[in-house]
């Protein structure tokens, strides 16, 4: 079992729903205080996206903080270098597109995470049946492959996500890409799917936006993924109290 | 060339070309992908299904499209130059072969709705006038910078009843109105098909989509017997994402041809690229030293691309096809000569294959030889552009 | 409807049907149109000639053309029409079975250049492009109007390697482009053939044009046949000239088919003209009370004309084809209607045809007939226009 | 014979050359003092032109001025009206399309012409061919029918177009419209063949530009027929003097 998978296991045991924050990297200079003031305001894990020119899953949030840290020069390269000034005591899973990895060379990418301190890493775009290369890899150096479940995905295929999937479980609330949404989507129905067929820890995110919406995922699930709503106040130039302040409403409502 | 093997056959259920190809979805879409790779194989096993396909874009489209000796330019150049004409056949360009496929697959998985993305508008507009035919519904993404680019095509989608959304993400230009159509269909695969333009995206689209423009190099192998000329020696079409490619060489991938793909010198990904992951597929794709997707740039929308169908990946790996680039400034020459030679204003994504040819004659072409050029399209939606830039020349 | 007599036969050597046609010619012009005439009639009756010309209309220009049934519409309103599809031929339009017709007998006497006449430029196009493709010089006429707002048309024309001469005398149209066209024959008819446009001008033209157009009708009756649609109850084309209408009746004048031409109300010479001489021949023509002819007003370019062709005012005098007229106002709606319900976007000047249809379902035209529209060309060229004016109206 | 033929044969038996200048009707609206003028310059007869909205023999000088014409409300009716006013003593010449005849009825037409103290039309395309109709008309009211000789009509036609042709035969000197033209022609060899099947009167015109150029033709032919560079003249504004003195150039020319 990865490292991962066991410290949310332990999460579970110990009866608290996991709250996962997502930041773009390099979305702003100082976008490791961001990282920083979620983990004082309880995050429990924290995902890194890391931006790619071509976000096919994710919704115009998420695209403009993409291009915003484009821009701005952000890569692999640079999210590790910014990642060894963090020191927090929470996993970081990455987040992104197949390419990035594929390029830079999956095993030379695996090893990268794992240098920078990431645990776990979700592909939205890498399907089991593609997956084999960059799992092999990520095993190698104990970063957690985190697979998806989506509303659509037929219980057959549900268990073979759940054996193959580490860390926990990403149960996709909607049939959307990222971005806000008002209402609570399939989330319940999703995590149902996953414990049918698996006792992995089981995590709602897409769409999550307020702490109501979060709360109620964490009924359902083992936890709960907040992006957009995050990233949009980031756009809209939050500082890191700001940041601090938005996740600890979202942990007050899951606790 | 050895034809002991079988090239272009179809690819496995996990749509590999070699090294390429593949489905790289998220989890939401892949149950769509999976039920419409189902419905196509038994559609296209099915008479009925086929017989249709065929009878449409008979009377419909304008198929067979001729194959035209073209004899002055082949005296000019000493080898002798066969046209398969893809710019009569209704909407200007090969693009409706595979958009009557798709859409009649759509009616029959029971969808009543179309989705899909377009460039230049080709794609967009044969789509639309398609699911006018067949009364469905009709989306169609365009980046934004294309839809002020190509304010008439959006115009002519409109007309045949599509809604056009313009795509503000990223680029602005075709890529970006791939992803936007990718993040739709999730939102809509129970009752929305995705008609991709071209042999690209996860499987079974490069597959699905070659098999529908086989037609092209069926129809031209027998057109070429007919006319006394048999076998051509070089086989040779434009790439963009590679399906008029693809259509043309499927005819002559197991006989003697050489098979030359022409890809804009701005969009080279045979050339330029490397291999990657895009639009739910492995492919050769120009990209950064990051793995970021670059941004294509040609004189011409259509091989404005900066990837290629995964089986022209692989085709080029294997040696079975080769790839060559045509810069922006060789083009609109190459335009010129046939409209006054010939009596024809490709567009200028055929001009690419055309100047290729007016280039290597007697070169990568020996004298004498054999070539049949896949004409994909006509010049009409490119002549004010072409216009223009003659004038700023000048 | 008696077909005792033969409808549509040849006409006499004078070029007569009935009261209409004629020769009227200056002296410098009779030779050769005597000449024209002569050559017409012997290569017509060579199966050397008929032969190539069928087989350059098969090989470059994409015929034969299909009828495609149109469902849709034909639910809608309760009777069954068939398009036969003219805007699918080589530069969008029927004008190019004449124009290649007219380019190969030019070669067989021994001329060395073209010159046409042009409104909105098809009949241009197809002409450059014929000249290109046969290796002929060309210069086409155009009023000078017509060249400002069909600018993109006559860089079309250059393309081609064609000579676009700006007439500015008279209205600046069409009628004064076939009036410079008949002057500048005169200097040169030793080597210059004029490829006239339509079923107009002096014998042997209409008959002639005709002829090379008959092509239309004879697919198409055979078409009908092979749809299991039989002999359609009526048969519909617009009018400028009339060359596309003489062409589809051609099939059908001697079957029990009815035969509708509909013209612009604002060019037309069978609602609104009478008997006059102009162009060479005497027809129906839109004039004033002393004979002086008048500008014909439409919005589809190719209806502008002030006359029609001596067959059609004969056709209309005993009765065996009818001529109706559509405003301008209805005619932006019946491209609309036909390009929502089929995914066809038809020329201007062919959506007056349809509108008629539109109209007249279940009023002249009896519900559960079956109708056979001539899609006389695409719309592409119009687009633009179109878009301007629902723009205007909104 | 027509009266027409019988006085240009009288011309000719008098050994002068006949000089038949063209002027457009209605050009102006002292266009009959033009008239006047030419003939007292030495005109023998004179031409004139009924405009028509497309006239498709004639160059831009009479296009021109045919359209002004139009412009200016002239017609056939108006025409005969000018007509009224003027008393020469040389015969007139109608010169018009077809349709100008064709539409006001035939019969009517010739009779109308008859009444205006014209006595012979050329209607350059009107064929013999289609004449028939116009013909009888215009014998029957002493309007003399004038046809036409191209460079282009052979020999065989030229045979039936002079035992048809009345008053005088035209000789176009040359394969073009009406108009300035540089070189002489080949009027003379019209002429010739028009005297190898007939002793009509045989005139040169078509391009007749210069006095030169009327020498010339005279010298081959029995008349000259002299247009565009009178037409010119009075669109660039001549007046009947202005006229009278070019008129006069030819005169001395031909003389
Ligand atoms: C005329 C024409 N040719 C070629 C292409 C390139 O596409 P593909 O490579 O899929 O044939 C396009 C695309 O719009 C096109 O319009
Ligand atoms: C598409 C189309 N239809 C019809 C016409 C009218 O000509 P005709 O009456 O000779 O067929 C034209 C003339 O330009 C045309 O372009």
């Amino acid at each position: 079992m990865t490292s991962l998978e066991k410290r949310l296991r332990e999460i579970r045991a110990s009866g608290r729903k996991a709250l996962v924050p997502y930041f773009v990297a390099g979305l702003t200079p100082d976008w490791i205080t961001h990282v920083e003031a979620a983990v004082l305001a309880g995050a429990d894990a924290v995902e890194i996206g890391i931006p790619f020119s071509d976000p096919m899953m994710d919704g115009v949030v998420i695209q403009e903080a993409a291009m915003r840290a484009l821009d701005a020069g952000t890569n692999l390269d640079s999210i590790s270098m910014d990642l060894s000034a963090l020191s927090v005591s929470v996993p970081l899973i990455a987040m992104t597109y197949y390419n990035i990895f594929h390029h830079y060379g999956v095993e030379r990418a695996a090893g990268k995470l794992q240098a920078s301190g990431i645990s776990g890493a979700i592909v939205p775009d890498l399907p089991i049946e593609e997956g084999g290369e960059w799992f092999s890899a990520c095993a190698a150096h104990d970063v957690a492959t985190i697979l998806l479940v989506a509303p659509s995905t037929p219980q057959g295929r549900v268990e073979t996500i759940t054996t193959a999937c580490q860390g926990f479980c990403y149960a996709t609330a909607r049939m959307a890409v990222t971005g806000r949404s008002s209402d609570g989507g399939d989330g319940a129905r999703v995590v149902d799917r996953i414990r049918a067929s698996s006792d992995i820890p089981a995590y709602i995110g897409i769409g999550v936006t307020t702490p109501s919406q979060a709360h109620d995922a964490s009924v359902a699930g083992d936890g709960v993924i907040v992006g957009s709503v995050l990233v949009q106040a980031i756009l809209d130039g939050a500082s890191a109290p700001d940041i601090e302040h938005i996740v600890r409403q979202f942990r007050l409502a899951i606790d | 060339m050895s034809t002991e093997r079988e090239f272009m056959a179809a690819p496995g259920t996990l749509g590999h070309f070699g090294a390429y190809g593949g489905r790289f979805v998220p989890e939401a879409l892949m149950p769509a992908c999976l039920e419409l790779e189902t419905a196509f194989i038994d559609a296209w096993a099915d008479p009925t299904f086929t017989e249709r396909y065929r009878t449409v874009l008979r009377e419909f489209a304008g198929r067979p499209t001729p194959v035209t000796p073209l004899r002055r330019l082949s005296a000019q150049l000493g080898i002798e130059i066969f046209a398969k004409r893809e710019d009569l056949a209704h909407t200007g360009s090969h693009k409706i072969n595979n958009v009557i496929g798709q859409t009649l697959l759509t009616k029959r998985m029971g969808k009543r709705r179309v989705i899909a993305e377009t460039g230049a508008g080709q794609h967009g507009v044969a789509t639309a006038t398609a699911c006018a035919q067949m009364g469905l519904e009709c989306t169609v993404f365009m980046g934004e910078i294309d839809t002020e680019r190509q304010a008439l095509n959006v115009f002519r989608m409109e007309l045949l009843g599509a809604t056009v959304v313009p795509v503000t993400s990223g680029s602005r230009t075709l890529k970006d109105a791939v992803n936007e159509a990718m993040r739709e269909w999730v939102t809509c695969v129970e009752d929305t098909h995705y008609c991709l333009g071209s042999v690209m995206g996860p499987h079974p689209f490069p597959w699905m989509v070659r098999e529908m423009q086989s037609i092209i190099g069926h129809e031209a192998f027998q057109q070429m017997i007919d006319l006394g000329a048999s076998t051509p020696d070089l086989v040779v079409a434009c790439v963009g994402g590679g399906s008029n490619a693809a259509g043309v060489f499927a005819g002559f991938a197991n006989t003697s041809a050489r098979l030359v793909g022409v890809e804009a010198a701005g969009g080279s990904a045979v050339g330029k690229g490397s291999p990657g992951v895009l639009h739910g597929m492995r492919s050769l794709l120009m990209q950064d030293e990051f793995g970021q997707i670059e941004e294509a740039y040609s004189i011409s929308a259509g091989l404005d691309y900066p990837g290629i169908g995964p089986e022209h990946a692989y085709l080029a790996d294997i040696g079975r096809a080769e790839y060559f680039a045509i810069a922006d400034e060789e083009v609109i020459g190459a335009l010129e000569v046939l409209s006054l030679t010939e009596g024809i204003i490709p567009a200028l994504e055929t001009a690419h294959a055309v100047a290729w040819i007016l280039k290597e004659a007697g070169r990568e072409i020996p004298l004498g030889s054999k070539v049949l050029l896949n004409l994909s399209g006509r010049g009409d939606k490119d002549v004010a552009q072409v216009r223009e830039m003659l004038r700023g020349q000048q």
